[in-house]
């Protein structure tokens, strides 16, 4: 059967409702669906447990923190990317720290989700990011699934961990189907990355939408001979440094491709361990966004300064050129 | 301002927008835009109270308010179609028009972020000497935003010659404002000390008159004032609302709220010759204005971060 | 609750902040403390309301609510010196004291944040089935941050059992509360349909009182009460102003402000035996707790990131 | 003379309040200069000069912008590190964000500092941030001033900066003093970086406070015969690329002391930019504070997640050790 992102995302909030009475969810329009993420939700579970809130972004963010302090499971859905810049305080200072603050005496399980992260077309500087990396950053655990399978499950993994949890679901990828037997769904740990196609050549490091940019890549270079093999850690923080290492140690070659800005971006991170514990053949290459990308809103503008496939081309090209 | 100026003024915005959505439907404008009819009386009314040196700011469903504020629609076509010839140079799109030579400084698509920055620009003005007012725009979403009420306590403590118009259409998206605002919307203003006022926002000529008081309470040192202007989305919330299937307002009460149009509630105030006068005139404008839109160049990719930073030599 | 309860209350609280502050100056205290001397009957009024099962939220100024809850001193103040028997396990400090087993849950550093925490944990406990009701304290400054009057939205409209006690000393820090609040602090929280009363915060029996009926409200669903205790603030913002020259209260009005010292209002209404009493058991009872609390063990800085994670395997 | 880090803070805002009528500041207890930064600043300028505000971060923070794009250069002072996060929208998503969106119409010269950033004594998990690697990550101009020379001469140039430029004023550095000629106080330019020791063996990128930890390391491995290079690259973002990589070719090893968390920080960036263009002669290393932390309010605790000298120390002994 073919399992869409997106709904992949609703059966993942809809299992957890129906095993879990301590889940709740709360977001704007998530009763009417606008995303379609909560799609049919609201008819099931009822205003207690879908709640449409107002426009109160950091009211109830640290209301869904009060919640899970007093018991609850909250799943907030955000309309776009840069809301999590309008809560930063709320996740990042306050859920974020409230486990060591208080010695232990409480959990903050607490899962925010993101449908449309990253650039989606026509909405412009303003809803077009896609900031993972500054999550991964301060240590709150990021998950950006690239496949309905994988969303299912790490929403899942998500919403079960008794941590904040901040899941992506890229614009780009929601589109995405998976023929898949539905009975086959099941949790997909965080912080375990897969391999989502085995190769020798060169390792290409890839995150959400753009693994499948990565596989066409691969595609395309395995008509030149050139077998590429893409890493997907699935999990931003924490990252799969044991199995990015043993797909590297196969290769001896790197690029990651990310979708945040380049400066201390996610790719700066796995450079940066690739600096201090792999044996490289190469100097790594990073395609990413340029530093301080504002996403213009013409389409040829946006499209020309989010990492794409050609440039993830030349990179590969070049690893394997060098040294 | 004539009842002409006026009526030709929600007439633009109407067609603008009938146009707008079209070309969203033939795909020359992408993504998409918040569609403001129904709402034109308040940016026209408001808009028409302002003088040369005031400013204003706008929202996602913006275009309203800068073709009320003077924006050349050619250019504003030209911006909804990522053109460089926009009014951004295609960089902004629907939900950032600005037109800085006309006080606009910019639409903005965070729901209750511009109230705080109008209120700064007309501070600073008047900190400069200029006889600025500021306007700001924002709906009944943005009530509910705690920076949006900081902003009334900062222009109210400092007596900042700012207008906050509150754009009551009874959604925000598919939130009834009932179940989204507690208490009133004016008496939040007025808990800040800031007179707050209840006007129709479907009437052109009620709006200007209310606009036209709080002008004057602002230019003689009094500080800002609080408008809500009532008024209901004849459209969907945004255009991709044409493709969804979301319910949340019965058809009842879509005809019951489209049955105060201000475009007639204006037009009735019109001879018949003068309103076809003005309904050619409009006509003549968008379409030559649509058309050198579809003319204009495409921006280059490669300048796709021009003007990302004021001294270009940062970037590596 | 008797009057000699509320008097052991308040005269505890006094007693244990003037105690903490000795220990910033010796040193014991790293970094100091925002002493809430002067604003003890809001404290003790408040929580002397509250049932077993009811929860607060509190402020960096907050020994005064924790004491009135019930905290053993002893742990406080191992908190307060960084020990691994204080309540937060030395992780917290001053700022953060918490015990979520007396449904203290927790200080918070940031003025105006947790009066949406508290909103949402007592949410949660009602669609839990659990009768619960949360009192969230937060000062004079916070009222014109954002994110708190959002909380009094979600409060109002879904009804939530949760009271918010303003204690307005007057000042945020150096900041007067006239030139910092627009309007009424009061009118703020009417705008969102709370009622709001002003009551005199020196008085624990009439913090008490007004409390009292906002429990009976919050417990029969009617939803949110506001209360507003004007207070004074006897001491510095924080023990860092001991040392800084920070001029901003003349000491006409310092004096003033102290003349009505919530611990001679409740004081009074005993006999001097009991007062004498009390004032004894509390004296030992704080010798006893600071002995405790500097005998104890300082944590192991190798468990410096303990509790960071729920699931500790995270850190690589 | 003597002239004190908070000092050199001061006279900047001084002089440059004093030669330039539409510089403003504004804060909170920025009057009675409850941090010491704005020290009779509001005797000397005024009320129009010197704004009090109430505590709305948020309203301020859009209201500096609304005031830059009125034509002012507004500076903020935020008590502290955590209020950024409170309006990192602002920041990124608005000040950072207009002159792209607007097709450069307007600019935004809006400076926000940040005097006491980092771990305070004592004031624990929610006061003691170290935010800056975030700032670059987003492409905001971003200093954090080693010296009180530096101090005054990045934030006057800062100040005078078109685009928006945050300057962290660590607390670690802020009892630090200069003996200088103050006629000798100068601009110094954002994205240059300077040696603050030179040496052959090992290059140390130390920022803020940490580059006086690094001269202190230096010092001791002298002793030793060990020659450290200590590159202080004043700016995070734009980062001195050129300096570094200067520096590195000569002592072909690097370490680096951040005081922000480990995952996607600055440390990060310049690894990966080691992995893509030095030739280092061993695997650099990064000393800095775990991925996620929180600090604890104990003092031993809270210096225990910092990164100190005795890490630096080591890191610089493996990578002398290695290959
Ligand atoms: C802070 C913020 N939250 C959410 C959104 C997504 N969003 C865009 S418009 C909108 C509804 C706004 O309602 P209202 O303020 O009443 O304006 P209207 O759309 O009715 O004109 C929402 C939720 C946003 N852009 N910004
Ligand atoms: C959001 C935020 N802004 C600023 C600060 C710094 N700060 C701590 S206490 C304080 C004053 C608070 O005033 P008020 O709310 O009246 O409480 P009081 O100190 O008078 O008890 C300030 C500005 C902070 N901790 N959080
Ligand atoms: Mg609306
Ligand atoms: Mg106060």
């Amino acid at each position: 059967m073919k399992l869409s992102y997106l709904k992949a995302l609703n059966r993942a909030l809809g299992d957890e409702l129906a095993v879990d009475p301590s889940v709740f969810l709360l977001g704007e329009d998530i009763r009417a669906a606008a995303s379609n993420v909560t799609a049919g939700l609201y008819e099931r579970f009822g205003s207690d447990r879908v709640l449409d809130t107002p426009l109160s972004e950091q009211a109830f963010t640290n209301f869904a923190t009060g919640a899970a302090l007093a018991g609850l499971r909250p799943v907030i859905e955000f309309q776009i990317p840069s809301l999590l810049f309008l809560v930063f305080e709320q996740i990042v200072n306050q859920a974020h720290k409230f486990s060591l603050m208080t010695g232990g005496q409480c959990k903050v399980p607490v899962t925010y989700v993101v449908p449309g992260s990253g650039s989606r077309t026509g909405w412009a500087g303003q809803h077009s990011d896609h900031p993972y990396s500054l999550f991964a950053h301060v240590g709150v655990k990021t998950v950006v699934p690239a496949t309905p399978s994988d969303a299912y499950g790490l929403l899942v993994s998500a919403i079960r961990d008794d941590d904040p949890v901040v899941v992506f679901a890229p614009s780009g990828a929601l589109g995405v189907r998976d023929d898949v037997d539905f009975s086959t769904l099941a949790p997909v740990p965080l912080g375990v990355g897969r391999i989502a196609r085995a190769g020798t050549d060169v390792t290409v490091v890839a995150l959400g939408h753009l693994v499948h940019d990565a596989l066409a890549a691969a595609d395309e270079l395995s008509s030149l001979g050139i077998s590429i093999e893409v890493f997907d850690p699935r999990t931003v923080y924490p990252l799969d440094v044991d199995g990015l290492a043993e797909s590297v140690a196969k290769t001896r070659r790197l690029v990651v491709i990310d979708d945040s800005n380049r400066t201390s971006g996610f790719a700066a991170e796995v450079l940066a361990v690739a600096a201090e514990r792999f044996d490289l053949d190469a100097p790594p290459r990073r395609v990413t966004r340029p530093d301080g990308a504002v996403l213009p809103f013409a389409l040829a503008l946006d499209r020309a300064v989010q990492p794409g496939r050609d440039q993830l081309v030349t990179a590969i090209h070049a690893v394997l050129e060098e040294r | 301002m004539t009842s002409q100026d006026l009526y030709r003024t929600v007439r633009l915005i109407r067609r603008f927008e009938e146009r707008a959505i079209d070309f969203v439907r033939s795909g020359e404008i992408d993504g998409g835009i918040h569609p403001y009819i129904g709402q034109e009386a308040i940016a026209a009314g408001v808009c028409a109270a302002l003088g040369p040196s005031d400013v204003i700011t706008s929202t996602h469903r913006g275009h309203g308010h800068v073709l009320a504020r003077g924006v050349n629609p050619a250019r504003l076509f030209a911006e909804l179609m990522g053109r460089e010839s926009g009014l951004n140079k295609g960089r902004g799109g629907s939900m950032h028009a600005a037109d800085f030579s006309l006080g606009i400084l910019g639409a903005n698509a965070i729901v209750g972020a511009a109230g705080s920055i109008a209120t700064g620009a007309a501070w600073a003005a008047r900190r400069q000497g200029r006889d600025t007012v500021a306007a700001t725009f924002f709906g009944d979403g943005a009530m509910n935003e705690g920076m949006l009420l900081e902003a009334f306590n900062l222009a109210a403590l400092w007596q900042v010659p700012v207008i906050f118009v509150c754009e009551n259409n009874g959604y925000a998206t598919t939130m009834p404002v009932e179940s989204a605002v507690a208490g009133s919307v004016t008496a939040r203003a007025q808990a800040f000390g800031i007179p707050g006022f209840t006007i129709d926002g479907q009437d052109p000529e009620k709006v200007l008159a209310a606009t036209k008081s709080a002008v004057g309470r602002a230019r003689s040192g009094k500080g800002p004032t609080f408008l809500e202007c009532t008024t209901y989305r004849f459209d969907a919330h945004h255009t991709f609302e044409h493709r969804a299937r979301l319910t949340y307002r019965t058809t009842e009460e879509v005809s019951a709220g489209r049955s105060r149009d201000p475009v007639e509630i204006q037009g009735a105030r019109l001879t018949a010759v003068d309103r076809a006068d003005v309904d050619a005139e409009v006509e003549a404008l968008l379409d030559a204005a649509a058309g050198i839109a579809l003319g204009s160049a495409h921006p280059d990719p490669a300048a796709a971060l021009a003007y990302l930073y004021a001294s270009p030599e940062v970037m590596r």
